[in-house]
């Protein structure tokens, strides 16, 4: 050994790398450093392997040891009949799984909603790996194609026109609305103090109304014409397409730039074309299978998928709400945000539920599922615009600069620059908030929409399997699903995460 | 040659036009006006749909249903309640039957999550795969399908009264819930509560004093025997001087159920569970990434000046990890309080269940019913993010930011 | 035309709240002029450049780009942005775009031009900073120089008929500074009309018209580079150039 | 928007009629769907009726709570759903009973372990119910008349209710007396539970419409008089035909080959053919799903015609 | 006593894992010496010098501190700390507390002395580091350098024998470097003993009693810092050198 304490020392030959004295890695170091390094890690081990000993023991004696795995009713799954204390009783779940998944779906038309399943798995998978290319044409594939192809194979049912056939029943609803605006008005001032003024203020309302009325003819006139023909839907179609690609072609920039927008917009109805001719919308599509008969897991993955892709672009407008520096538009945003993030998801339901209606004209009728759905896109698209929100703000400022720079309007800027580059800085929390609205889902079965978990409930009540072990059974059966899928999901988010830092650090 | 600065010209018509319409002027204005009427349109025919829809089934608006008798009974009460009173009274009794079962939840939730994130946290391998474990599967299951289990699949597992489990011949545990003996002040009540209150002033009071004696004298005085003997001790000896504070009624069984006693019904005990084991998952999750968010080098930084682990934590850990926490942690009260509306599902008597479910069919005046109770829930919110966001304030305040 | 300067900056005062940023500025840029524009920090260098280009809004006076008028509630806005290409100090390229796609946003977008025009165009400016075959790369894996050369190239693909460089090679580490100056330089050959900000004497020198001192929101000095760096006219730009000039 | 319901039901195509959740022999759904009952019956009867076919109707099933705010809403076109007709609800509720298809009161099940034999051995006991009832209220002014002490625990849902009382939550579950006996057979062993002999209350029990449409009011309430019209006269779903065919002037009436009345009603004439066909006449209703015909064996009682000693009285059709 | 060393660290030895980071070190520090402590990146500079704080644990050898000792399973811990006062790079002060009570937080709970008393020292030590009138500021508004000389003051106010620096400059803005390098060489006029890792060469040439060169986890040369300037002997010395200085 040297003196080291001598000012000067030179090592001349260097000490070799050597395994340390005790064992600090593998499972031995794991043992030894993070188990039993000290007396009160000893006992805090103990305790954790009792906690878990009682905990997983008992469930998987209950699970799959003590099961019974055939059988035809109750009686079968009676410790009486079987001989030992029954755990659980999977010829219940057996038999009740066509309910639980499907619900009351006519039998006969379940190869639709599996055909609508395996369209989703098939859209979606590509969707979620990075690595595929065509991201964009995909997620217009599964955004927009996917929900009306799915809408007319699960529901059934055809058109009845189309485009134009639509934009004449929207404008003659709202001109409606004027013209009974301007008579309510009109009839108001006959009791009242302000009469005179109230008198003029309602006709002009009319006026209004009437000329819109005239303004629109042409197009009813046009409709009326259309659905007196037999090939409505075609014409309609034929109609719509050509004025929606002219208006694109010149808008896309003419003869000189229009022709992208000209293909694209050509390729966009060739394809719905084919939709309609393939399943028949055009003669009155699939038997329709009401919502009160679907149910179960359908229910479940309809609203959650539903509530997922119409919470986005709610979201997405309601967070450039709160950005914008219109003071109306801002107010109105944070008003509408706060407002449903302050009030329970099920006061939320109760509402869509049994005040939607009292809300709409006494003609009109919307169905109780797509009522839910209404009330869930509204409370989910609120905490969506938070999220969003968050990523719009970590935008620089120099980014939307320089797209100013190049010339880029607030619109182009936005789509193209600042929304791309925040949705991914929020794609976790985006994720969150759907396996959070995944789980809502859940709630519906108060309203008396029978989802997974009310299908479950509805099915305790059949006195043919009635037993001790029923309901720990169909416990044990949908919290399975429910983890699976969440859990599935919360794995990707950590998945995408973690690729998104990777890219981030180059 | 050199300009001087002036003032900026007035140029009011610019700013009117900004407070009006934003940066974009005009054009904002105009977005605004079409916006507006739009919002107009949309309130118009909402209103009138309303009211003709309400007039044609002749529905009674407005909120005189309030002082009729409501003519049911409730099972879980905080203040007296009969049939026989009115709807006002109801809506009371859900909001507090709201209010205790959050506060329980919270009080568990906070406790469970703060446990499960020291697990997680924990060098222990074992423990930290435990607190995992038990995250992922509780935020991964929805809170109702959570509710139901521990009220259908446990509620059907218990005995009924008359098998009830007896804990120590006192509790009773059966499909009834759960039975205590309920506390009767006896000759030395007063004495017991006055002797507590004086141990806990002079708890606070020895706290400060120790505070003081450290920063004034260098005196570090060790509080917490005394604290205990204050709390603990003092009263037991009150009790031997005075005589016993309490009796206990105990519970016995008669007839179908307990009599005398206090039962804390498994409606509740569901909820209350539920509600904080899932809660506890988030919160447990929100505690360790505050703690996590603290950087090493503070305790290390700590550490170095010699401070004991305990003061380290203590005095700049916990504070640092504090203002981390407590926004979220508020949140996730919030989303507690806004859950416990899924009372309604088991049949437990809170706000929604009571107003806005059994009073709102036996009246029928459902928009009047609804907007109350949602705006009882937006109120809270409102509250306590007005407080949250005064909290923050102080907080980047404090950190000079 | 060619007589009528192609910015015309007259009467300009700006405002932060009450603090005066820019006090009676008038310039005009003449086609083909390359202007430096220098003084210490905070006089308002960055202010009156991100003025041409609307980025920011003034309450007083008028500039005239290419016959276009700006007046102080930005009418115009979009046409002038169009004439006026701009280089900011931190790049700003789109983060989640290639290279190539940065440089045919706006052409696409803004000009309509077809997607394969725009990119046979991009590869050309692409080509003149140097770094075509980068071109399916992201900024994100790309030095900083580099970076600043895309960006120079993304402003290059709109044609712009005046370029604005806000310290183009402040935020680079040393060695990479001079591939960007280089490749000003080159710009400023073929004839490009330039204001740019920067305190790299070395270019001003080199290529510089006319240099502006500004202090306090105010153009102190305007003058030949060789006039100004040997003879400066004003106390402080004699104090500004003591010590930017070692 | 007065009379427009008749009008909307054609338009649309289907009947929308409001039904429990599930309660055999008023309105329960099988595994696949198919919706049977007293009270699924009266829709499918209405159906029959416009549609000449008693497919088309679309049941809606609603708890007890929700049922009104349903019906309001016009979500429903009927609520054909027990529901006992009491003032405040044909007044304030904005809704009009058309008669009363089962006449009803409530009374208590109990698990026959417990050694009951009358209602008023209830002192202490924990009661189920379901929310939003009369059932809820004549419960507080039962126990409290007879100056009893009792904890109500109220749920949802009828089967909420039912398995609630099933897993021993409550002693008592009460709620009408067909109810309950329709609610026995949903319990896994029904022989070990005791329906008490009191009737409380009395409970009429019938469908609902909205007010302010008179026109598609008379057709409900007529609908029930002519299924009770046709037992009076012994026409049922398999004789009608025949029965059409006779000279029978009263038969001729009724069956339509006589007068207008289904026109006036706004229907065809063949209205009360339809009916039968589609349902048959009261009394099979009755045997079908709650009678002798049924598990549930209900004896007819209050139910029978009124010549026969019961209740159950119609109108003249004339 | 002042014959033996303050710090006498023999055959110390540890591992992360497998990976063998501190491979016999043997170094003895006497009162008063300044020590620096170089060598290229991940050689267990850091290491070392957090093992005599025990902030680590070691697996094998002894590390004795004013004659308290150090073993492998970390008795006398507090105590050693005690005498030890430490400089962070990343500065760690205490967001949430003022300057002044990030000095007197420790004096207070762990030398028990009374608030005033704390604060009067700390001012002295603030004074010293030459920012007294910032005391009630917050770390979160100061400059890096302010904040590492507030970062020096409060490990001061304990009174350490010893203070150890690990790399206290190089987070800092090159302006900043010499207001912290200034601070350390008055400590070392003064006499404090000091180990310092840090790669600012003219610090160690000023101030260094002994220059010690790591590598691999082992000191591979020490010697005055004129000789192991001048004269490396050893290869990897050399190298180090010639890479550090131009
Ligand atoms: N958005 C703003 N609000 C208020 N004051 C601002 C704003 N932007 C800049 N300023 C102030 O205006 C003055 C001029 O800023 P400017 O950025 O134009 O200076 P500069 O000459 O470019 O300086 P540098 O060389 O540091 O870039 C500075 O004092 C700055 O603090
Ligand atoms: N907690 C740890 N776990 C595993 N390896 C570590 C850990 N901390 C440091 N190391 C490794 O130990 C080696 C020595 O690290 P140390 O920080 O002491 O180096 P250094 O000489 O201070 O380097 P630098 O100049 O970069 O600060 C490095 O290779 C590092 O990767
Ligand atoms: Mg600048
Ligand atoms: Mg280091």
């Amino acid at each position: 050994m040297s003196d080291i304490t001598s000012s000067a020392f030179i090592r001349e030959d260097l000490v070799a790398e050597r395994p340390a004295p005790v064992k600090t890695t593998g499972f031995i170091g794991l043992v030894r450093t993070r188990l039993f390094n000290s007396p009160t890690n000893i006992l805090l081990t103990i305790a954790g392997a009792l906690l878990l000993w009682f905990t997983i023991v008992p469930s998987v004696k209950f699970l799959v040891v003590d099961a019974v795995w055939s059988g035809n009713d109750r009686t079968s799954c009676l410790a009486e009949t079987a001989g030992f204390a029954v755990g659980a009783c999977w010829p219940y779940i057996q038999a009740k799984l066509p309910q639980l998944i499907y619900g009351f779906y006519p039998e006969a038309e379940r190869w639709r909603v599996n055909l609508t399943l395996v369209l989703a798995v098939v859209l979606l998978l590509p969707l979620l790996i990075p690595r595929l290319p065509a991201k964009g044409f995909n997620a217009g594939l599964f955004f927009f194609a996917f929900p009306m192809v799915a809408f007319f194979l699960l529901h059934g049912g055809g058109l009845g026109g189309f485009g134009l056939s639509w934009t004449a029943g929207l404008l003659q609803l709202f001109d409606d609305s004027i013209i009974g605006a301007g008579q309510a008005v009109l009839s108001l001032s006959k009791s009242s103090s302000i009469g005179p003024l109230l008198w003029v203020v309602g006709n002009l309302i009319l006026l209004v109304g009437t000329a819109i009325y005239w303004l629109i003819y042409p197009l009813t006139w046009l409709r009326d014409q259309l659905q007196g023909t037999g090939q409505s839907v075609w014409t309609d179609f034929a109609i719509t397409a050509v004025v929606v690609t002219l208006i694109a072609f010149f808008l896309g920039g003419g003869v000189r730039a229009g022709w992208r927008a000209l293909a694209s917009s050509i390729a966009a109805f060739v394809a719905v074309a084919i939709i309609i001719k393939l399943m028949g919308l055009d003669h009155g599509g699939l038997p329709i299978v009401q919502t009160n008969l679907w149910g179960g897991l359908l229910v479940t993955l309809v609203v959650s998928v539903t509530g997922i892709v119409t919470s986005l672009p709610i979201g997405i407008v309601l967070a450039l709400g709160r950005r914008s520096t219109i003071p109306l538009i801002r107010i109105f945003s944070i008003a509408f945000i706060e407002f449903w993030r302050g009030v329970p998801l099920i006061t939320v339901l109760f509402f869509a539920t049994y005040m939607l209606p009292l809300f709409l004209p006494g003609n009109f009728t919307v169905d109780g599922l797509v009522r839910a759905l209404i009330g869930i896109s509204l409370f989910t698209g609120a905490y969506q615009a938070e999220n969003v929100r968050g990523g719009l703000a970590a935008i620089p400022r120099g980014q939307g600069e320089a797209a100013a720079a190049l010339g880029l309007s607030w619109w182009k800027m936005t789509s193209l620059i600042v929304l791309p580059q925040a949705l991914r800085h929020v794609i976790p929390n985006l994720v969150n908030s759907f396996i959070s609205l995944f789980k809502d889902t859940s709630l519906v079965s108060i309203v008396a929409l029978f989802d997974l978990l009310g299908s479950l409930r509805a099915s305790f009540s059949d006195p043919k399997w009635s037993t001790p072990s029923t309901a720990f059974t169909g416990f044990a059966f949908a919290g399975i699903i429910y983890f699976i899928f969440c859990f599935g999901m919360s794995r990707y988010s950590l998945f995408v995460e973690h690729r998104l830092n990777a890219h981030r650090r180059n | 040659m050199s300009t001087e600065a002036r003032k900026p010209p007035a140029q009011i018509a610019l700013k009117i036009r900004r407070v009006l319409g934003g940066k974009t002027g005009w054009n904002g204005i105009a977005v605004q006006f079409a916006f507006a009427a739009i919002l107009g349109w949309i309130a118009y025919e909402i209103v009138s749909n309303a009211r003709t829809n309400l007039e044609n089934q002749h529905i009674a608006a407005g909120f005189g249903f309030l002082r009729n008798n409501a003519g049911f009974d409730v099972n879980q009460t905080l203040i007296s309640y009969t049939g026989s009173d009115t709807f006002l009274r109801v809506f009371m009794v859900g909001l507090l039957n709201t209010l205790i079962v959050s506060v329980v939840g919270i009080v568990f939730a906070t406790t469970i999550g703060f446990i499960v994130a020291l697990c997680r946290l924990s060098p222990n391998w074992l423990l930290s795969r435990i607190g995992e474990l038990y995250v992922e599967i509780i935020r991964n299951l929805p809170l109702l399908f959570q509710i139901l289990f521990w009220y259908l699949a446990v509620l059907a597992a218990l005995p009924n009264p008359r098998q009830s489990i007896s804990l120590l011949g006192i509790f009773f545990v059966s499909n009834r819930g759960l039975v205590v003996p309920s506390p009767i002040a006896e000759s030395g009540f007063e004495a017991f509560l006055a002797v507590l209150a004086l141990g806990i002033v002079a708890s606070l009071a020895l706290r400060f004093y120790a505070r003081r004696a450290l920063f004034q004298r260098g005196h570090l005085i060790r509080i917490w025997p005394y604290v205990l003997g204050l709390l603990f001790w003092l009263p037991l000896l009150t009790m031997l001087v005075f005589g016993p504070p309490f009796s206990f009624e105990l519970p016995q069984l008669k007839g179908f159920n307990f009599a005398g006693g206090s039962r804390i019904i498994p409606e509740f005990v569901a909820l209350a569970l539920a509600l904080s084991t899932y809660t506890a998952a988030f919160i447990a999750e929100i505690v360790r990434a505050g703690i996590l968010s603290v950087h090493s080098g503070q305790m290390e930084a700590g550490a170095s000046l010699g401070l004991s682990r305990g003061t380290t934590l203590r005095l700049i850990v916990v504070p640092q990890a504090m203002r981390v926490i407590v926004p979220p942690l508020t949140n996730q009260y919030l989303n507690l309080t806004k859950n416990s509306s899924l009372a309604v599902a088991i049949g437990y008597p809170d706000l929604v269940s009571v107003f806005a479910g059994t009073s709102l069919s036996q009246t029928g005046q459902a928009i009047e019913i609804i907007a109350m109770t949602m705006g009882v829930y937006l109120l809270i919110s409102l509250i306590t993010s007005a407080v949250m966001s005064i909290y923050g304030w102080r907080i980047s305040r404090s950190l000079g930011a | 035309m060619s007589n009528s300067p192609i910015v015309k900056i007259s009467g300009l005062n700006k405002w932060y709240g009450e603090f005066h940023v820019l006090r009676d500025i008038d310039l005009s840029v003449e086609k083909g002029e390359r202007i430096v524009i220098c003084g210490p920090s905070g006089s308002g260098k960055s202010t009156l450049i991100r003025c041409i280009n609307a980025l920011e809004e003034f309450q007083e006076g008028e500039i005239v780009v290419d016959g276009i008028e700006l007046g102080p509630n930005l009418k115009h806005v979009d046409a002038v942005r169009r004439e006026v290409g701009m280089v900011f100090q931190s790049f700003n390229l789109f983060p989640h775009l290639t290279v190539l796609e940065n440089c045919t946003l706006a052409p696409i977008w803004v000009r309509n031009i077809p997607k394969k025009d725009a990119e046979i165009n991009a590869m050309k400016f692409l080509e003149r900073v140097k770094i075509p075959h980068q071109a399916n790369k992201f900024p994100g894996q790309m030095s900083g120089g580099q970076q600043q050369r895309v960006a120079i190239a993304r402003a290059l693909t709109m044609n712009p008929k005046v370029m604005l460089f806000d310290e183009p090679t402040s935020a680079l580490d040393p060695e990479m500074v001079k591939e960007v100056l280089d490749t000003m330089v080159d710009l400023a050959r073929e004839g490009m009309t330039m204001l740019v900000v920067t305190h790299e004497m070395g270019f001003a020198r080199e290529v510089a018209n006319r240099v502006v001192f500004m202090d306090a929101g105010q153009i102190i000095e305007a003058n030949t580079p060789n006039e100004f760096f040997a003879n400066p006219q004003h106390a402080r730009s004699k104090l500004f150039l003591s010590q930017i000039l070692r | 928007a007065d009379a427009q319901t008749l009008k909307t039901v054609k338009d649309r195509g289907m009947l929308s009629c409001g039904v429990s959740q599930g309660l055999p022999g008023f309105s329960s759904p099988d595994d696949k769907g198919n919706w049977t009952g007293l009270d699924v019956d009266v829709c499918r009867a209405i159906a029959g009726e416009i549609f000449n076919d008693p497919t088309k109707v679309k049941f809606v099933p609603l708890s007890a709570k929700d049922r009104f705010t349903a019906l309001q809403s016009g979500e429903i076109d009927v609520l054909s759903r027990n529901t006992t007709w009491t003032i405040s609800r044909d007044t304030s509720l904005g809704a009009n009973f058309t008669g009363v298809t089962y006449y009803d009161g409530q009374g208590f099940m109990v698990k026959k372990s417990l050694k009951v034999n009358s209602a008023l051995e209830l002192n202490s006991a924990s009661v189920c119910v379901q929310t939003g009832t009369t059932t809820e209220q004549n419960l507080a002014d039962y126990f409290k008349a007879n100056n009893m002490k009792y904890e109500v625990i109220a749920f949802g849902t009828n089967d909420e209710t039912v398995k609630a009382y099933e897993a021993g939550r409550c002693d008592v579950f009460t709620t009408d007396q067909s109810g309950l006996y329709a609610n026995r057979l949903k319990l896994a062993n029904p022989g070990e539970h005791m329906v008490l002999p009191e009737i409380i209350s009395k409970e009429p029990l019938g469908p609902m419409v909205r007010h302010g449409d008179d026109q598609w009011f008379d057709i409900v309430k007529w609908t029930l008089f002519a299924l009770i019209t046709t037992e009076e006269l012994g026409v049922t779903a398999k004789n009608v035909d025949e029965k059409a065919k006779l000279e029978n002037p009263e038969l001729k009436r009724v069956l339509g080959s006589d007068g207008n009345f289904g026109e006036q009603l706004g229907l065809t004439k063949d209205w009360v053919v339809r009916i039968v066909k589609a349902v048959g006449n009261y009394g099979e209703m009755f045997d079908r799903n709650v009678g002798a015909g049924s598990p549930l064996a209900i004896n007819r009682g209050l139910n029978n015609l009124w010549n026969k000693g019961g209740l159950q009285y119609a109108p003249p059709i004339r």
